[in-house]
């Protein structure tokens, strides 16, 4: 054990804190520059804390690698975490993203006119919400093959219920005096849907697609574990837990993490843009 | 009876559907077994051989009922329904993590959220961390969980919990941010003229006006607890819960054992949902919200 | 009593059935041990657990634990209860395979986290690249089971004596219809199911006689076991807290299981770990591992265990 | 107790009952409701707060239904007359969609009801001016005044021309002038239209001022009171608020709605 | 513009200038506003829809922060004073909140500035009997028609007993019979606990019957064109509104207003 590193990353740690805190209640904390500096502050005070730990308390490779010995990873291994970001990412997690939500929100609005139909499908789908991916994942690469294609599947059955129960809630948003304003123009179903009942629901709507953005990225990187062509995030990741590569691990954690905030941002800028008018976008 | 009759005609439809669905999927298989026979398969017999395999890529719903029923009803009338090979035995280990890493997870979302809609660094510094945390792929990252909590003596069902909090604390966060700042102006100006302090306006007005976001949340997040139970069954050896029973069944090709698992997992967490909704319910009407 | 804990590499099966029966026979007991039995996964890396100290010793393939040492975890072989290889690579006949000639140009099925050693120096021995195309083999990281084979999605897949290769006939499709290519008559097998331990705690003498007792008392488990399959796959199935095995798979796994462990009093044999090493480092332009291990075994526990 | 004469009324109610069943017993809200509205008119509702106006307006509109005796309007149920959007509809709130501008907002009936989007730039403005909003187009609904918001919503409720409008106290948030102002600009519009309006109103001077036809109405259960038949020509210059015949059937008004008090 | 003495104000704005930024350009709200209001005064504010009263009380109540020129309340800062709990405010819209009962949002107030429990029940009683709403007590608040909802409001801000009231059109959706009734009762309980109230409305003879001091805005920006004291006594019975000296002050506020208008 070497304690210079522990005091290190302590003092590191507490300096950093009260950095951040004085920044984000300066005057300035409404800028984008504050908006940027505190969370990378903190996320560079993780990494600081987390290199100290590993050397001080002399974590073993295979345990846990300290960040430099990742990034030293990750900067020659970049052709094969780019070749396992396109499988993973691009085919299997975005495929499955835009068909899952795309279907969860057809079948949204189609309950949404019977209540019939929301009454027999709504529990139905806490049923599907409810399959574990364990046992999804082997049943759909059978189904799907090894490929992207049964990643994708994977996506679609985990993004399906968060999506569906957030657009049926959002589509009941809206207030009596809304919906009587469209009785009296005599809307039509199609016409109280996009006017009033839609927009009046992009906040639930987004809040559906910000929670599915992470599930996608798991979904596809955990169903590569149960069978998948030999390149993919997921099957990396396995393979050199197999292999002890912890390093390489971390490297493609790291991708999935960047990959997937990025993801999650794009989405939560989407949604800035959308959904200005409500309180919650506003205050 | 008003409920019961739209789900049991879904229900009626799914099952013609799967029925139907089974005679292309398990057609290959009936026909290749034929061929290396060299019998060939009237119309019929196909059908009835695809609806009876031992190993059938889409098993038919009577075999997984009846699977189901032999690993949980039949073994209770036996008095073994805390058997090993009870599927109630199993769903029980599930449940239980489940229910901790619920209670931990929706607790530690509720703290963070309101962390961040009450302190302006925590919003700025924590959120996206939140989020990249979840971009994580747990299966990946549970190996390493238990052995670090091994190696501090820690084993049982907490490890299981702490991997299903992680994978259930998030939904609860983005939706209980939304939540407790859905009031409008006017009523946190109503809060101001008051003076009213921090805690009172959380307590009187973000809290309440959150609720509809919370249950929402928490349907979401016990699904989502469930299934992360199930993913932390296998690298604590998948010995125990429905996990490991999915596992084993995927191990040894026995698709119907999986599908009754998943059927287990999936009734366990719909009478979940279930229970969030009836408090959902009871709760919004107390508070005058139900219309 | 004296506290061992053993981390497996797999489920709880008659693959391990020695070490349950040496508990379940009052072996360790007598030895004055407490042994802790710990099931592995297809998520669990014994190593990494071993280096956790989560486990005292633990069952590996010699392959993955010499690729392990070569990266900085320093584990040591000190028994060899598997004698012989069970591992195969099968095909459907229907594929028109016949000789590791024909592979090329067809997708086989491979187990990876870290099982991967004995197929990657096979395909290089036979100078096929894995990269796919004309005339190298299309890889598929194989899941848990057999049904890449039934589905089709690959010619060939890998299995072991004891386990798979059962669920492929279980599954309605005979012997007849499969060519089935044994890594130990291709002159590749490597060293399976051994015990290891971590290198520093070798140096401590109360833990090295923990150890000759283990070994000692796991070796008369595994006697046993050859002696009574049908009792030892019954103490398997105790054991099995899934409750998802079945007596018949397990009693013929415990069959084809002693056929691996016969031969073997528990000692490492030094040719055939040199066969292993050789077989590892012919890997071409990308082998197993790179440099001859040095102190990889010791013969020092089984020495004293077999006095 | 409705006084009318023998033509085919635009509006007619009959013996008109409506009970809200809440969580802790029934609210009457309308009890026996009998009147008749012929085309043209213009009907005043005044009453005391909660005494029915609001509900019966909705009833009207095919919004609530009544659970006893029945309305008719063009001889339709209320709910063909929606079908066929007989009526413009103004809210006792303001009700604008947060997602659109005001511009937006006005537009809405114009986009639903189907009128070319080639007049939707003319009619948005013409009837921002009406209400004295030109300039504000492009604002969002939070960004302006509550009295703005109401006229706003006016506006949306005259941008596409039904014949008949439903008017809930659409002109309680504003000031005297500027009520006054629209108030002249409302019966402008009613004299060379024709339009049918039914009018919710806390102001006796406003109601005497606008209306041919004035019913008040008595809390909890919701009656007609009395229908009064205004005696002032249709001509209305602001000023005829101080002849005798207004301050005569003002005085009526206030009688009428004082008795449905308990107090003074 | 304003008239006033030497003694210090309650409440003093000095050169208030109030900016909203806004996507298309700024909004200038309030320009050079100069007002003392004296304990015990009951200021009306009066002007066309838009003009800004809004936002001046809201100024006063700390809400909203002037972009120029300073506030005082109490001789501290609108912030200051809010915290203090200084005042009790009604908002324009009623803004019950949905999911309590009436009388539980009357709790609301007293809940939050800790006064003890047992004298809950009396309060509530006591200021729904003063808006005229007994008996409604169990009733969530959709269920209440626009008026009942405002007077609600009202009670929940006499619930406490602030010697402030800021005031925002509070009876502006309630008929004229109840609106003298309450107009009564405010004018008691003003005299009775020497309360300073800042009042807006619409209503010329309201603003005459209740104040002490009249202040008459015109539109944007807003700004103070009149301030006048009203020479009627503190007595005042409901016909006080037909004496010569109520209609004079009634007229100098209709042209103060008129001034403001674009129009006629
Ligand atoms: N949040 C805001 N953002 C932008 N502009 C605003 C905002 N609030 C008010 N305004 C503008 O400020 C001006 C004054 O508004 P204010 O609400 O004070 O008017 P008011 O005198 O109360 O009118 P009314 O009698 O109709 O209630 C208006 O032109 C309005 O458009
Ligand atoms: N949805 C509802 N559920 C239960 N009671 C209701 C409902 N809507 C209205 N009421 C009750 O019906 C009665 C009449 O309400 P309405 O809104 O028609 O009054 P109003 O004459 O418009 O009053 P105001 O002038 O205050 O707007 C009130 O006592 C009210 O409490
Ligand atoms: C994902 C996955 N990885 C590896 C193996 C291989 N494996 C580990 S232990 C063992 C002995 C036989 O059961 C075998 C074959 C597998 N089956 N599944
Ligand atoms: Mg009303
Ligand atoms: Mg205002």
């Amino acid at each position: 054990m070497s304690w210079g590193w522990l005091i290190f990353a302590l003092v590191f740690w507490a300096a950093a804190y009260a950095l951040n805190v004085r920044l984000a209640n300066s005057s300035a904390s409404g800028t984008r520059a504050v908006g940027l500096a505190v969370p990378i502050i903190f996320g560079i005070t993780i990494l600081v804390v987390w290199e100290g730990l590993v050397r001080g308390l002399n974590v073993p490779l295979v345990i846990l690698p300290a960040p430099s010995a990742i990034y030293a990873k990750f900067v020659t291994s970049v052709p094969t975490l780019w070749e396992d970001f396109v499988q993973t990412f691009i085919k299997g997690a975005m495929t499955g993203y835009i068909i899952g939500c795309g279907a969860a929100f057809i079948t949204a609005v189609l309950i949404d006119r019977s209540k019939f139909l929301q009454a027999g499908l709504l529990p139905v789908g806490n049923f599907i919400a409810a399959l574990p991916i364990v046992g999804t994942a082997p049943i759909l690469v059978m189904w799907f093959g090894f490929d992207w294609e049964s990643k994708a599947a994977v996506v679609v059955v985990m993004v399906f219920f968060p999506m569906l129960v957030n657009t049926v809630e959002g589509l009941a948003a809206t207030t009596a005096m809304q919906r009587d304003l469209m009785s009296t123009y005599h809307a039509s179903y199609l016409q109280t849907l996009t006017k009033l009942r839609l927009p009046a629901a992009m906040p639930f709507i987004f809040n559906g697609l910000k929670i599915s953005t992470t599930l996608a990225l798991i979904g596809a990187i955990v169903a590569e574990f149960f069978g998948s062509p030999i390149k993919g995030m997921g099957f990396r990741i396995s393979t050199e837990v197999g292999k002890l590569g912890l390093d390489m691990v971390w490297a493609e954690i790291a991708v999935a993490a960047i990959a997937g905030s990025a993801f999650y941002g794009a989405v939560a800028l989407i949604e800035k843009g959308v959904t200005f008018w409500h309180p919650s976008q506003r205050g | 009876m008003k409920t019961i009759l739209p789900i049991l005609t879904v229900v009626a439809a799914i099952v013609a559907i799967w029925y139907a669905a089974a005679i292309p999927m398990n057609a290959q298989w009936a026909k290749d077994q034929a061929a290396r026979a060299d019998t060939t398969l009237t119309t019929g017999e196909l059908v009835l051989d695809t609806w009876s395999q031992e190993r059938p890529r889409l098993p038919a719903p009577h075999q997984v009922l009846s699977e189901l029923w032999d690993s949980t009803g039949d073994m209770a009338l036996n008095g073994r329904a805390f058997s090993k090979r009870s599927l109630i035995l199993h769903a029980w280990y599930t449940l239980s993590a489940t229910l901790l890493g619920f209670a931990i997870g929706t607790g530690l979302g509720i703290l963070l959220a309101v962390g961040i809609v009450h302190s302006k660094a925590m919003d700025m510094g924590v959120m996206p961390w939140a989020i990249a945390s979840q971009t994580i792929p747990i299966l990946a990252i549970a190996p390493m969980i238990i052995v670090v909590l091994n190696s501090m003596g820690i084993s049982g069902i907490i490890p299981k919990a702490i991997i299903s909090a992680y994978l259930s604390f998030f939904p609860v966060v983005v939706g209980m941010v939304k939540g407790l700042r859905s009031p409008a102006m006017m009523d946190l100006d109503l809060m101001r003229t008051y003076s009213a302090s921090r805690s009172q306006t959380f307590w009187k007005l973000r809290l309440p006006a959150s609720m509809p976001y919370l249950f929402a949340s928490l349907k979401v997040g016990i699904a989502a607890a469930l299934v992360g139970t199930i993913v932390g069954e296998l690298p604590t050896g998948a010995i125990r819960g429905l996990g490991a029973r999915m596992l084993s069944g995927s191990y040894y090709g026995q698709t119907i054992q999986i599908w009754s698992a998943l059927f287990a997992a999936a009734i366990l967490a719909a009478l979940l949902v279930g229970i969030i909704g009836i408090i959902q319910r009871r709760s919004l009407k107390r508070m005058g919200m139900a219309a | 009593q004296d506290e061992v804990t053993l981390q497996l590499k797999w489920v709880t099966q008659a693959q391990f059935a020695g070490y349950y029966v040496a508990q379940e026979q009052g072996f360790y007991e007598e030895e004055g041990l407490d042994v802790t039995i710990k099931p592995g996964g297809p998520d669990i890396a014994p190593v990494q657990v071993l280096m956790g100290g989560g486990a005292d010793v633990m069952v590996d393939w010699m392959p993955s634990a010499l690729a392990a040492r070569e990266q900085g975890a320093p584990v040591v072989n000190i028994a060899q209860p598997f004698k012989s290889s069970g591992m195969m690579l099968t095909c459907l006949k229907e594929t028109g395979i016949e000789s590791p000639d024909d592979f090329a140009g067809n997708t086989l099925g491979v187990w990876f986290f870290g099982n991967e050693y004995p197929f990657l120096s096979w395909m290089s021995t036979l100078g096929i690249p894995t990269e796919g195309g004309e005339d190298g083999v299309e890889v598929l990281k194989q899941g848990f089971n057999v049904d890449p084979l039934l589905q089709k999605q690959a010619a060939c897949i890998s299995v072991m004596t004891y386990n798979e290769y059962w669920q492929i006939i279980d599954a309605g499709i005979s012997e007849d219809d499969l060519v089935t290519f044994k890594y130990e008559d291709q002159g590749v097998a490597t060293l399976e199911d051994g015990l290891y331990v971590l290198e520093e705690n070798l140096a401590d003498d109360a833990f090295k006689d923990k150890m000759v007792r283990f070994v000692r008392a796991s070796m008369k488990g595994w006697k046993w076991a050859e002696e009574n399959p049908e009792e030892a796959a019954m103490i398997v199935l105790d054991n099995d807290e899934t409750g998802a095995q079945t007596e018949e798979h397990q009693v013929r796994m415990m069959g084809e299981i002693a056929k691996l462990t016969a031969g073997s009093d528990g000692a490492l044999d030094v040719a055939d770990y040199d066969r292993t090493v050789a077989t590892l480092m012919a890997g071409g332009s990308d082998p197993v591992i790179t440099k001859e291990p040095e102190g990889a075994y010791t013969l020092e526990i089984t020495d004293a265990a077999l006095q | 107790m409705g006084t009318w004469d023998v033509t085919t009324p635009v509006i007619e109610a009959k013996d008109l009952d409506l009970t809200f069943q809440t969580n802790d017993g029934p609210v009457h809200a309308l009890k026996g409701v009998d009147l008749g509205i012929e085309k043209g008119d213009f009907v005043s509702f005044i009453g005391p707060s909660g005494c029915g106006k609001t509900t019966f307006l909705r009833v009207i509109a095919g919004l609530e239904h009544a659970t006893g005796g029945t309305v008719t309007v063009n001889g339709m149920t209320p709910d063909e007359a929606r079908r066929n959007r007989a009526y413009g509809y103004v809210f006792q709130a303001a009700g604008l969609y947060p997602w659109r501008t005001i511009a937006g907002n006005i537009r809405l009936p114009l986009e639903i009801m189907g009128i070319p989007k080639s007049e939707h730039a003319d009619r948005v403005r013409r009837v921002l001016e009406l209400v004295d909003l030109a300039g504000f187009e492009k604002k969002f609904p939070w960004q302006l005044s509550g009295g703005m918001q109401q006229r706003a919503s006016i506006a949306r409720a005259l941008a596409f021309d039904a014949d008949i409008l439903l008017m809930d106290e659409p002109f309680g948030a504003l000031d005297e002038i500027v009520r006054d102002h629209l108030n002249e600009q409302l019966l402008e519009l009613w004299a060379s239209t024709q339009k049918t309006i039914a009018f919710v109103t806390h102001s006796i001077p406003e109601a005497v001022y606008l209306s041919t036809k004035i019913v008040v109405m008595s809390p909890r259960p919701g009656r007609i009171t009395d229908v009064i038949e205004s005696p002032l020509p249709k001509e209305r210059p602001l000023d005829i608020r101080d002849t005798p015949e207004f301050l005569e059937v003002a005085h009526r008004v206030r009688e009428g709605l004082r008795e449905g008090h308990s107090y003074d």
